[in-house]
């Protein structure tokens, strides 16, 4: 069977939760991080599958998104994964559940 | 567009993403991070966008998953026992994901096959870029720059 | 070319306007400087008031002096003065008369501690009355009338720390102010119809023929609102009762206000306003000169009859000068204005000469007023006896020598003409008999008969008073010289015609007549009163009727009982009205007020207030429950963030 | 040209293995191809990969004045198969708690992204072994994962030194990667496309047949390729600036806890990424495998290739001989305060100089700019410490 769009939709949607579990039940702060790289990454597929499948290729928007989601997601990635370590010196944890300073 | 090579990548992703989020040793689920990030690669090959492919792994392999693995090395001392594993996440995670797969088989008209498209030359990307995104490539380039600026700031030891 | 006085007339009220002033501002030390000041402004009135007389003289009638005194929107208020044969007259006379009292007055008060006020007052009196004299619109005339009113009032009440007298001026003032309160109707009234206030504005002038006309049916009310202004002031019937309490004041205050001048003022105005009266008359009778001549008759009888009863010799004199305004009255009534008004003239002389004689009289007495207790002081008081007794004569009317004579004759004269009806003339003969009558019973009680306890030690007063008294006699009998009907120059000139000297029409059958009931009248007094001892004669014989006019007919009595007692009421009512019907109407008003405001507030404290509190404890209340599900996890976040998405993509598949 | 026969050798034998396969399935036939491209590759690498490591170590003798190894085979040509056979038999220890799997993966990439990246350099006249449209960034992709290898190798070995040594490499190789890519922003700029084909063919015509038409002979072009060179130089982690094994500091870097065949492929990657980042420098300033001349173009393309590869070789051999390690410090700064904004420089010339038309007013302004810079960077960056006089102390 020739790959169709809902088969690329149906991994990506893996991949996107994939990442939520890997983001909600790891204890570690860069497990979130990771889960949220996941995340992105399924989104760009999403756009790329759509632009090959979508109407007028000539209309590189979603390749375009994809471009700029992965530049973004890189700078997301450095400010991040700075935070973990400027909390972890602070705190000298990085366990999810002891960041919990905002309770309310 | 192989079936088999859509198969191969697919579970390569898949496994890739899974060991991610459930390997107990963090080191392992950072390099099969890198795994999910290769398998992303392929499919951007796949799918005929060589060119995002390409910036998929330069970016992502060759920053994110070093920024990661550095940020490990500096959390290093925060002994790594074993935290355990919350399955409520997994619930949430589960019951989205038969969401999503939900809206996606419901709706025929997504079953369709891949048209023919002329290859997307990086010619043809470089010439979007300059006109119709240049106002959005300036904006992620002081995007990039801040984001340089503030991780510097903010990993900076912290005068005692 | 109109002489200099005309143009500059208003100098005449102004010198003692600013000689008052003057004096006001000195201190009360300062004694002769301030008489001396005002016998000086009086002096220089005089002068002008004879360099007036003088030239209306050459040009008889000289065109008024009109001015805007201040304007209101686009109409303009104007007023001015104008000078005509009457207001020369009246001029000439007022000065005179003045002049005398205010130099018998420096030996009258010579005692008295605030000497200088009271100068001061008398010359601010006589700059009020010439500026009624010689006033053009009958809204000066007003003002100047009230200055006279207000100056009345001060001088009744000076010697303030004695009740009566304070009482006294308050009753002077608050009648006369009824009076005026017709003056000013009439007047406004006048403005409303004719526009203009002014007597003569070269034929726009109100009581000139084209303002007339405009009145028509009018003419009569304003008149005789008018009237009753001139009621107030010159002590006519109803509104009399002033004019005996005034003799409170010091005797000079009597003689300048209450004899001479001021009350002649209401005789003036209705002279002045004449036109008004006689708008319309059918052979000279015309309902408002009706209402005078009976009014005036009424007056007369009454007070002649009332100064027969008084025992004080003062009160005696006030009600004769009642009598002879209302002659005056019947005389302007029955359109003998000239005769009135020389009668006017020739009253005010020999009046302020008997009042002059009554205080050297009281000061030789040492300030007592009672009749009964002096007599004979024909040898004490010789000089005071003579100019006394030319005073009597000439107020009784004996004729020849005496200016009172001829006046009154004229009068009768013109009384006897009156188309209407005969009753005035007679009641005016009765009135000469009853003045005679008086006259000589006050005469025998003063001057002849037995010294009593009074006149023991009486004396004969300083050269000072005694000097005006002489003055006043020789103008009241030189007077007659202008007056006798051989030569009637003062009428001619009154009334503008050429005069010619005849001594033929001296023999007239009235002359005879009126002589001979004043010969009736002294005879009479003669009679009743030669042996009068402490008790009155005419009490021993009608005790009743003496009592009655004693007692001035009630008539003070009756005003207590009628208008005292409705006013008094009135001013109860309004005030039982404001104090529990308004007040309480204000009291309920607030009373809903607050009624409604409780109401809020009440509203407020129970519904909404408690509506809110409950509605904020909830959302705190479920404000709290949600906080406590932050739990800082951020993981929790996320999944949170995940099942939200989840419950909306189940929300979407269940809406499509 | 007479010599399109010996040129398309290679072709023409790889068209006759592929004839051996009549009426297989396209797809068979396209991975015969690239496992025939994949297999020339290796086996020309691997072979200069022999020579080069005896070459080195002789060259560098003769630059301390001493022979270099001449008892094994003829000239001691043999040595390599010695000492591969003496990597083979020793044995292969792997430390107790080390972490097993990252310790024995990260010899297995860095040999992987090394060999990948070989695959896109054109060797000769058509012979690129996989024309990418966006070569030159699959180079770099693959590049940029070598960092991480080298962090599996450091982190896998349990070993503070070789992880330290891990992290200086890494940090060493980061900062010159810019470098590296920015210096062939110009060349892609001026050559309008990534493929390093279309790059060589822009190389290709001479003017006045004497002078080639190569990029290092514009002025950025030449500026470009000294910087690139130097970035090479430290992406392999080559001598001046061979810090992270820096024998004398900690032991071998992130190679200490290897032995045996695995120590033997980290330093076979080493020389593969040598190969690979001189391989993308002649291809972008040499003119590939265009001759210099007009006149020698008779002699194969792959020829040029190859000798132009084994001169800049000789260079790195030559510059290991000679120049003193830095210290970490210095590389960082010279980097980044030096090295990118020279590369920016360059891209500016290399726009002054296509804009003035690329005729001679085009050169000498691109020059002054580049001369001007460079004056300026020296100045800004001169610390004014001079070096004190070398004091030597015989050993008593």
């Amino acid at each position: 069977m020739t790959p169709t769009l809902t088969s690329f939709l149906a991994v990506s949607a893996a991949l996107f939760c994939t990442g939520l579990l890997a983001a909600l039940s790891r204890r570690h702060a860069i497990f979130i991080l990771i889960g949220i790289e996941l995340m992105l990454a399924a989104a760009n597929l999403n756009f790329v599958a759509f632009w090959r499948f979508g109407p007028e290729p000539q209309q590189i928007t979603g390749v375009m998104v994809a471009i700029f989601s992965i530049a973004i997601a890189a700078a997301e990635a450095a400010v991040g994964l700075a935070l973990v370590i400027a909390v972890y010196r602070h705190y000298r944890t990085t366990s999810v559940d002891k960041l919990d300073q905002l309770k309310g | 567009m192989s079936a088999v090579a859509f198969v191969l990548i697919s579970i390569l992703t898949l496994a890739g993403a899974l060991a991610a989020a459930t390997l107990p040793r963090l080191i392992h689920a950072a390099l099969s991070l890198v795994v999910t990030f290769l398998g992303m690669a392929a499919f951007f090959f796949l799918l005929g966008a060589e060119f995002v492919g390409l910036v998929q792994v330069f970016v992502y392999v060759g920053a994110v998953a070093v920024l990661i693995v550095f940020t490990i090395l500096l959390t290093r001392r925060d002994i790594e026992k074993d935290r355990g594993f919350n399955w409520s996440g997994a619930v949430i995670a589960i019951a989205v994901f038969t969401g999503l797969i939900w809206a996606i088989l419901r709706t025929p008209t997504l079953a369709m096959v891949a048209p023919q498209i002329p290859p997307l030359t990086v010619r043809r990307i470089g010439e979007v870029l300059m006109t119709g995104f240049v106002w959005p490539l300036q904006c992620v380039g002081l995007l990039l720059t801040a984001a340089l600026i503030g991780a510097l700031i903010l990993v900076r030891e912290e005068k005692r | 070319m109109t002489p200099w006085i005309v143009a500059n007339l208003w100098l005449i009220p102004a010198v003692p306007l600013a000689v008052s002033l003057v004096i006001l501002s000195l201190a009360n030390s300062r004694r002769k400087g301030a008489a001396a000041l005002a016998i000086a402004g009086q002096v220089a009135a005089l002068a002008l008031a004879i360099a007036a007389f003088v030239a209306t003289l050459q040009a008889p009638n000289c065109p008024p002096h009109n001015f805007t005194w201040f304007t209101f929107g686009e109409n303009a208020v104007r007023i001015g003065w104008v000078l005509d044969p009457l207001a020369a007259v009246m001029l000439v006379m007022i000065t005179l008369v003045s002049l005398c009292i205010f130099i018998f007055s420096v030996g009258y008060m010579a005692t008295d501690k605030s000497f200088t006020r009271f100068f001061a007052y008398l010359s601010f009196f006589s700059a009020a009355m010439l500026g009624v004299v010689i006033a053009n619109s009958l809204l000066l005339l007003f003002v100047c009338w009230e200055l006279v009113g207000l100056a009345s009032y001060l001088l009744i009440g000076f010697w303030i720390h004695k009740p009566s007298a304070a009482a006294a001026a308050k009753k002077a003032f608050i009648t006369t102010r009824v009076g005026d309160l017709g003056f000013f109707l009439g007047m406004l009234w006048l403005y409303g119809k004719s526009g203009t206030l002014l007597f003569y504005d070269n034929g726009h002038g109100c009581i000139e023929n084209a303002a007339l006309l405009s009145l028509g049916a009018s003419a009569t009310s304003i008149a005789l609102l008018i009237f009753s202004g001139a009621v107030g002031k010159s002590g006519q019937f109803p509104l009399h009762v002033w004019l005996p309490d005034a003799m409170e004041g010091p005797t000079p205050v009597s003689a300048l206000i209450h004899a001479a001048t001021m009350v002649a003022a209401g005789v003036f105005l209705v002279a002045r306003v004449y036109p008004l009266f006689s708008l319309g008359a059918i052979a000279g009778v015309t309902p408002s000169l009706t209402v005078v001549v009976w009014i005036g008759v009424t007056t007369a009888l009454m007070s002649a009859l009332i100064a027969l009863a008084q025992a004080d010799v003062k009160r005696i004199l006030a009600y004769s000068t009642v009598s002879q305004l209302g002659l005056m009255m019947v005389s302007l009534g029955v359109g003998g204005v000239a005769a009135g008004i020389m009668h006017l003239i020739a009253h005010g002389f020999f009046k302020a000469l008997l009042f002059l004689g009554a205080g050297s009289v009281i000061h030789g007495c040492h300030e007592e007023q009672d009749i009964r207790k002096m007599g004979g002081l024909r040898g004490l008081m010789p000089l005071t006896f003579l100019t006394y007794s030319v005073g009597m004569m000439a107020l009784s009317g004996v004729p020849l020598f005496f200016s009172g004579a001829w006046t009154k004759e004229e009068i009768l004269h013109a009384t006897a003409q009156w188309p209407a009806s005969r009753v005035p003339h007679g009641l005016m003969l009765a009135g000469v008999v009853l003045t005679a009558l008086y006259m000589t019973r006050q005469m025998i009680y003063v001057f002849f008969g037995p010294r009593r306890a009074a006149s023991a030690r009486a004396h004969e007063s300083p050269p000072v008073m005694s000097m005006p008294l002489i003055v006043l006699a020789i103008c009241a009998i030189g007077f007659s010289v202008v007056l006798t009907p051989a030569w009637p120059w003062l009428f001619a000139y009154l009334s503008g015609e050429h005069v010619k000297f005849d001594l033929s029409r001296l023999i007239q059958p009235m002359l005879f007549l009126s002589l001979a009931l004043v010969a009736a009248g002294i005879a009479l007094g003669i009679a009743i009163y030669h042996k009068a001892g402490e008790t009155d004669p005419l009490e021993q014989m009608q005790p009743a009727l003496f009592r009655f006019l004693q007692n001035r007919m009630w008539l003070d009595e009756f005003y207590d009982r009628t208008v005292i007692i409705f006013s008094w009421t009135a001013a109860r009512v309004s005030d039982w009205l404001d104090r529990y019907f308004w007040d309480g109407l204000v009291r309920a008003f607030a009373g809903i007020g607050q009624l409604f405001g409780a109401l809020t507030t009440s509203l407020d404290e129970h519904g909404i207030n408690a509506g809110v509190d409950e509605a904020t404890a909830n959302t705190r209340g479920l404000g709290s429950l949600i906080s406590a599900k932050h739990s800082g996890q951020i993981q929790t976040y996320l999944g949170a963030v995940a099942l939200g998405m989840l419950a909306l993509l189940i929300l979407y598949a269940w809406l499509t | 040209m007479s010599g399109d026969f010996v040129d398309q050798i290679f072709i023409r034998a790889k068209q006759l293995l592929l004839s051996l396969l009549p009426g297989a399935p396209d797809w068979l036939l396209e991975i015969a191809s690239s496992v025939i491209n994949i297999a020339a590759l290796l086996g020309a690498f691997l072979t200069l990969f022999a020579l080069i490591s005896v070459l080195e170590r002789k060259i560098l003798a003769r630059i301390q004045n001493r022979y270099g190894p001449n008892r094994v085979g003829p000239y001691g040509l043999l040595q390599p198969v010695a000492d591969g056979i003496k990597m083979l038999i020793k044995e292969d220890i792997v430390p107790m708690r080390a972490d097993k799997l990252l310790h024995f993966l990260a010899p297995i990439m860095i040999a992987a992204t090394a060999i990948l990246a070989l695959g896109v350099i054109p060797y000769g006249r058509n012979m690129t072994p996989f024309a990418i449209d966006g070569g030159i960034l699959f180079f770099f992709a693959v590049g940029s994962t070598t960092e991480l290898a080298v962090f599996m190798a450091g982190w896998g070995s349990n070993n503070k030194f070789s992880m330290l040594g891990a992290m200086r490499a890494i940090a060493q190789m980061i900062s010159y990667e810019l470098p590296l890519i920015i210096t062939t922003l110009p060349v892609v700029m001026v050559v309008g496309s990534l493929s390093p084909d279309s790059i060589v063919a822009a190389q290709s015509n001479y003017s006045l047949g004497l002078v080639p038409h190569w990029f290092v002979l514009t002025p950025w072009g030449a500026a470009a390729f000294m910087l690139f060179f130097v970035s090479g130089l430290v992406e392999s982690n080559r001598t001046p600036f061979d810090v992270p094994e820096g024998e004398s500091e900690i032991v071998a870097g992130h190679m200490t806890e290897y032995s045996g065949f695995k120590y033997a492929t980290f330093f076979m990657a080493e020389y593969f990424g040598m190969f690979a980042v001189s391989g993308l420098a002649v291809t972008l300033f040499l003119g590939g495998w265009h001759a210099p001349i007009s006149a020698l173009q008779i002699i194969p393309s792959y020829v040029w290739f190859f000798a132009k590869l084994s001169a800049l070789l000789f260079v790195y051999i030559w510059i290991r001989g000679t120049l003193p390690r830095t210290r970490i410090d210095q590389i960082m700064n010279f980097a980044w305060k030096f090295m990118l904004p020279m590369a920016f420089t360059c891209i500016i010339a290399a726009a002054v100089w296509h804009y003035e038309g690329r005729r001679l007013a085009g050169w000498l302004w691109s020059f002054g700019l580049i001369a001007v810079v460079h004056f300026g960077l020296s100045r800004l960056l001169d610390t004014g410490k001079k070096f004190a006089p070398r004091t030597y102390r015989f050993a008593e």
